[in-house]
């Protein structure tokens, strides 16, 4: 059991995924001699050369296209699009091709590839550097979407990424890279993709995340537990397919939850979450599901307006003390 | 007889000679372009290449008429007046080339090695189309024949195309692809980020575009700052060629020659073919906006009728040989209408048959009138 | 009063607001000399020339981004995408630049532009052809979105949006042009952008639709009620903002909701409006709130298959009379 | 001394002369490129050009210090090392031209007039800001000034500024717009849509690429299939034009010719400046992947240190005028960091101000611990 970074977690498997098949190459900008902007791909084409590790030019649309093409013959491209804001730029190649070639043309030909793309705010990055824009690509049919929280699930699910014949979406997190986490050595696991995890059980209320809100939501549940409220977290993992079973089940056993998401509220991802559980726990609810998510404003860069505008573990502990109150559950 | 626009490697990227062609100075004939070479050709060849165009023709018209009498939907464009071109081309690949074309893609489907069975029931939206009634007109495709895709999002095959010229310089092969697409998509972003790419990884790709001189009512000149197609490829250092896309020896021999160098010297090329579109955009387009001069020019460039008249002229196609094309044609595409009309409906409960390749946990297969939790 | 069509509606609302206000202009592909793919632009190059009706290479994403630059200068440009689906291409522009440069910014410059886009499956076009694609843009602040469902509407929401200094975006509906209804002759009404409509009033359960879906809605309405059940029909107008209250005081009125779309479902615009519902009408809701939208696949060509992927008045009735069994009420 | 791409109304799009220019062979000087003309230059418009170089040069400095001291947050990307150009371009607009750049625009904000007080205050994200603190370095935007946006995402100005060429003839005004990028921005589809319309149009927009070589890291051999860029335009029959970028006299009158003939021809011109950049990409990029031989060839391009030498040598920079410049400027800066410094945060009821000009019915002005109906 080693403990490594996210960064550490994806680059090596990366690595160990390109290591074992030959058909794995890497696309993206300033993912060879610059190693990444995140530096995933540190040492890669060192060791594996221009082919497998090509730098693109600035043309988004242009190399997102040209993975699928070359997925369309078989290899299984690998592409790093610097941040998820970027990905506007190729939304048509995910979204008309990536995602349609396999079913629009009834069945002949898979499209197994993976895209990587950091998202998260905070990083006083600004309106168009700070989206939180997965509900684009978890709202589509024909691609899945995966949103590991912790190095371990990093691992796992860029493994299964890349093993799936089909276009998956993998969302990093830029708050994430950086945090640590136990990976067992010579981890083979492949994370079965459409799977939510029960990450930390509890009984007086059900609090959901993915990504670094799933982070962020241990974190709160950790320090509520010290004022004796019993919180379970569900880490989504899957977007697209969403495993609604898991949410719904802890739900009725607790009977009421909270949403913690950095996207906007209104459409974001947690109206899907928090209209399953209404429509998969009615009669077990005992509050409205409440939902903590990004003020509805393009992102400001001043750090005052930026934290104010963004979830943190504060508000999602308010969120989460409110509804206990609501249910009539008392805290601390 | 071709225009050429050249840029090779390490020189400076300039476009030398390429007069300007108007659509009027490239009317060289009162029946259309004349076919070049064609004392030249064998017999066979040209009457097979003749037997391959009217095939074209009739089956275009009896999609025509089925879109009219309902039996086809959605959005239906046709290869009339682009049937020289279109044989020309699909001449010059082998068979372990890929191709991957717009929606315009009839024609292409069924001369790249598709049937025209298939194509039709494809049209008809039936579980014998060659997608299997998931894609229709617009989408047309064969994993057999290499056919990879008609694609509806104009200029969205580009990057595609891209990707599977660079599939193949990863593996070592030396198939070509060809990209064909319409004048008007030259303007779009993908163009230009597909060409750079190709050209900067030195892919084995021929982007063939066919000029027909309009994208659904705009012409080249309101749309294109330099309507010389080919030259486009100076942005880039690929080299570009101009034929007269209703020659389809001209079509055939600058596409042969592309495409060789592109295999060859894993480079890419720009063939464009220029052609008329005898009808409106897609089949419902009654092109009110063409002028009265426009028609009767599309009509006049006819490229099925001049070669037929040229052939007759040089006494390669008799009255008996053309009734025989006639008639052989004629029993194909009804052959391919009744094939089309008896095929199933795909059932539906194959709907969720084709959203992903590896089965994946928790997939949605709800109905629409289904609550989300079944009980 | 006159009975004009949806389409009518909207051209002479153009020619209008073209009339009135020199600084505006319309751009987009085919809409002069073809006069529009949908013939919403008939007649327009003709009188108003080149310079205001002004013809668009193949070039979604340098248009758009043209006509928010001419906005940015004070012009009113209204952009016709030929169908929602192309606007991919675009949506960097449209996220990333219209609804980023006043906020961005710090409020200096208003993007005064309307794109003007129609959506809707059933009619054949395949997958990549028939996206209903809206929350894409009712996800972003900064963007207005609107959806009429009638010809009155479609004048009064396109001359709001025209008069409006933000984004707009408009979604007109392929299987709406055609339809039929009443405009006052001469009517300047001006649209308040944000606000729902209750269109019919009902007493035992709320259907909520927008453009088509809220159509449709109004007659499985009318067809209800001939078995005696009394359906309030809310049409949504605007995705964004959204109008919550207009439909939770309807929910606590009627205590039960069917919602009806013909987007996914996943995420779709109904997980939001189920959401709110299940926030703002808690204590008053009898069933869950149930969404009919289309199956989750990439939609296919054969006729058979479309239809049966597409919600339709059956599918909404269904889950109509579903929902008021569940709540113990009589149907017929 | 400056290299032509003609592409001329009418005639055949072609690139003429315009050797290959390597980094190397750019290089004339061990200090950098000569600025040329210098003699012919009055010495006041020579001092106050190198004022304005040292200007950019100590701001830019300043900023870099307090980003490492956490006083400026997020990307943040600096001109050190494209002084010249920047001081050059911005010379030749007029007050009513419009600018728009990408994130790169400390320097240009300056320069187009807005105060270094504001600007720094922006990079502060304070409300003194020339953005109000809401765009923080890579979205400095002065309406009053004509400088409409520093954007960060590549190529997203230039649609933009496109539109404002557009809006431009539209009310039959004389401004004309330039519109800066960077190399690697050349490889976007938005360039090839928007130098389309803006050729097709007959817009009056300068497109200045400074070409610093590389993207962040990766050169412009490596990106470009034509990397000659100012030949680019020839796909669009828009007239490049190349210019030593540490050369501030030629950047300037060759940014007026073209500006002057955008202005009168209505038609759109690209300017090409070579640079170097100094340091790494951004402010947090170590640039490990340049070789010694590169950081030395860029110190060795200085702009600043070469025009000084320069000056000197020509007698119009004296010790004492040199001192005395230096010392206005970081007064200047000084200024304008202490000004940041004590301007104020934008208050957190700010928050929704600036999400929708026309105030609108049920607008979210939700905080993320709010529920969605507030009681
Ligand atoms: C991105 C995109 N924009 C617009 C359309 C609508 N459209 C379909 S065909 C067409 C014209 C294409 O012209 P051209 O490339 O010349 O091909 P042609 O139809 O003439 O063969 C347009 C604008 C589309 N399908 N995709
Ligand atoms: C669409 C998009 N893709 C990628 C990036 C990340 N990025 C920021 S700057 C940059 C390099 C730009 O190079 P160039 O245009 O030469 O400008 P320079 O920074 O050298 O001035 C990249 C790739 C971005 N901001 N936007
Ligand atoms: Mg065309
Ligand atoms: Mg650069």
């Amino acid at each position: 059991m080693s403990v490594i970074t996210y960064r550490q977690a994806l680059r090596d498997t990366l690595r160990a995924e390109m290591l074992r098949d030959d058909n794995v190459l890497l696309l993206g900008e300033e993912i060879g001699l610059f190693e990444g902007s995140y530096k995933i791909t540190e040492g890669l084409l060192n060791e594996f050369g221009e082919q497998r590790v090509r730098d693109t030019p600035i043309s988004e649309e242009g190399f997102v296209g040209a993975a699928v093409g070359t997925a369309m013959l078989g290899l299984r491209p690998v592409v790093e699009l610097m941040t998820i804001n970027f990905s506007l730029i190729a939304v048509d190649q995910i979204i008309n091709h990536a995602a349609k070639v396999y079913g629009m043309f009834g069945g002949q030909t898979s499209v197994p590839m993976v895209i990587r793309t950091p998202g998260g705010g905070g990083q006083q990055l600004g309106a168009t550097h700070s989206q939180n824009i997965e509900l684009f690509y978890a709202f589509v049919p024909g691609l899945k979407v995966i949103a590991p929280s912790s190095p371990a699930d990093a691992a796992a699910m860029l493994r299964a990424a890349i093993r799936d014949d089909d276009p998956v979406m993998l969302l990093e997190n830029l708050g994430l890279y950086n945090s640590k986490g136990e990976v067992p050595d010579g981890d083979e696991t492949v994370a079965e993709i459409g799977r939510a995890a029960v990450t930390r059980e509890g009984s007086d209320i059900t609090l959901i995340g993915y990504s670094r809100m799933a982070a962020m939501s241990l974190r709160v549940a950790e320090e509520l537990a010290e004022q004796d409220v019993s919180v379970e977290v569900v880490d989504l993992r899957s977007l697209r397919p969403l495993d609604r079973q898991t949410v719904v089940d802890s739900v009725r056993k607790t009977g009421c939850a909270v949403i913690a998401e950095d996207d906007w509220l209104t459409y974001g991802i947690g109206a899907e979450i928090a209209a399953s559980i209404q429509e998969g726990a009615f009669d077990y609810l005992d509050a409205p599901v409440r939902r903590v998510a990004m003020a509805e404003v393009p992102l400001p860069y001043a750090k005052p307006l930026e934290n104010a505008a963004l979830p943190s573990a504060e508000s999602i502990t308010t969120a989460v003390k409110e509804t206990l109150s609501a249910v009539g559950k008392r805290v601390g | 007889m071709a225009d050429t626009a050249k840029a090779k490697g390490g020189g400076t990227a300039k476009s030398t000679g390429g007069r300007r062609r108007s659509r009027k100075d490239s009317t060289t004939s009162a029946t259309g372009g004349t076919t070049s070479g064609v004392a030249d050709e064998k017999p066979d060849v040209l009457l097979d290449y003749y037997r391959r165009m009217v095939l074209v023709r009739r089956f275009e018209e009896r999609t025509g008429q089925a879109y009219t009498q309902a039996r086809i939907g959605g959005y239906c464009h046709l290869n009339l007046g682009e049937e020289a071109t279109v044989v020309g081309l699909m001449d010059s690949l082998k068979e372990r080339d890929y191709l991957y074309t717009n929606y315009r893609d009839h024609g292409y489907a069924i001369h790249k090695g598709m049937s025209p069975r298939r194509v039709m029931a494809e049209l008809y939206g039936r579980s014998d189309g060659v997608a299997k009634g998931w894609g229709g007109s617009m989408h047309m495709y064969d994993t057999e024949t290499r056919m990879l895709g008609g694609y509806g999002i104009v200029g969205g095959q580009l990057p595609l195309a891209t990707g599977a010229a660079l599939a193949v310089t990863y593996r070592g092969g030396d198939e070509v692809v060809m990209c064909q697409m319409g004048d008007g998509t030259t303007n779009i972003g993908a163009w230009h980020e597909s060409l750079n790419l190709a050209s900067l990884w030195n892919l084995p790709i021929v982007y063939a575009i066919v000029n027909n001189f309009t994208g659904m009512g705009t012409s080249v000149e309101r749309s294109s700052a330099e309507p010389d197609l080919y030259k486009r490829g100076s942005a880039f250092r690929i080299e570009g060629v101009r034929v007269d896309g209703r020659d389809v020896l001209a079509v055939r021999d600058a596409a042969v020659d592309l495409v060789e160098k592109a295999r060859s010297e894993k480079r890419p090329y720009i063939l464009e073919c220029t052609s008329y579109r005898l009808k409106g955009h897609s089949v419902v387009d009654p092109a009110k906006y063409r002028t009265e001069d426009q028609v009767a020019e599309a009509r006049a460039n006819d490229p099925v009728a001049a070669f037929e008249e040229q052939l007759e002229k040089a006494g390669v196609l008799t009255e008996e040989k053309k009734k025989e094309i006639a008639d052989a044609v004629k029993e194909e595409v009804a052959d391919a209408a009744d094939f089309a009309e008896n095929s199933p409906s795909p059932d539906v409960s194959t709907l969720f048959d084709y959203t992903y390749a590896t089965p994946v946990a928790n997939e949605s297969r709800r109905m629409p009138a289904d609550p989300v939790f079944a009980e």
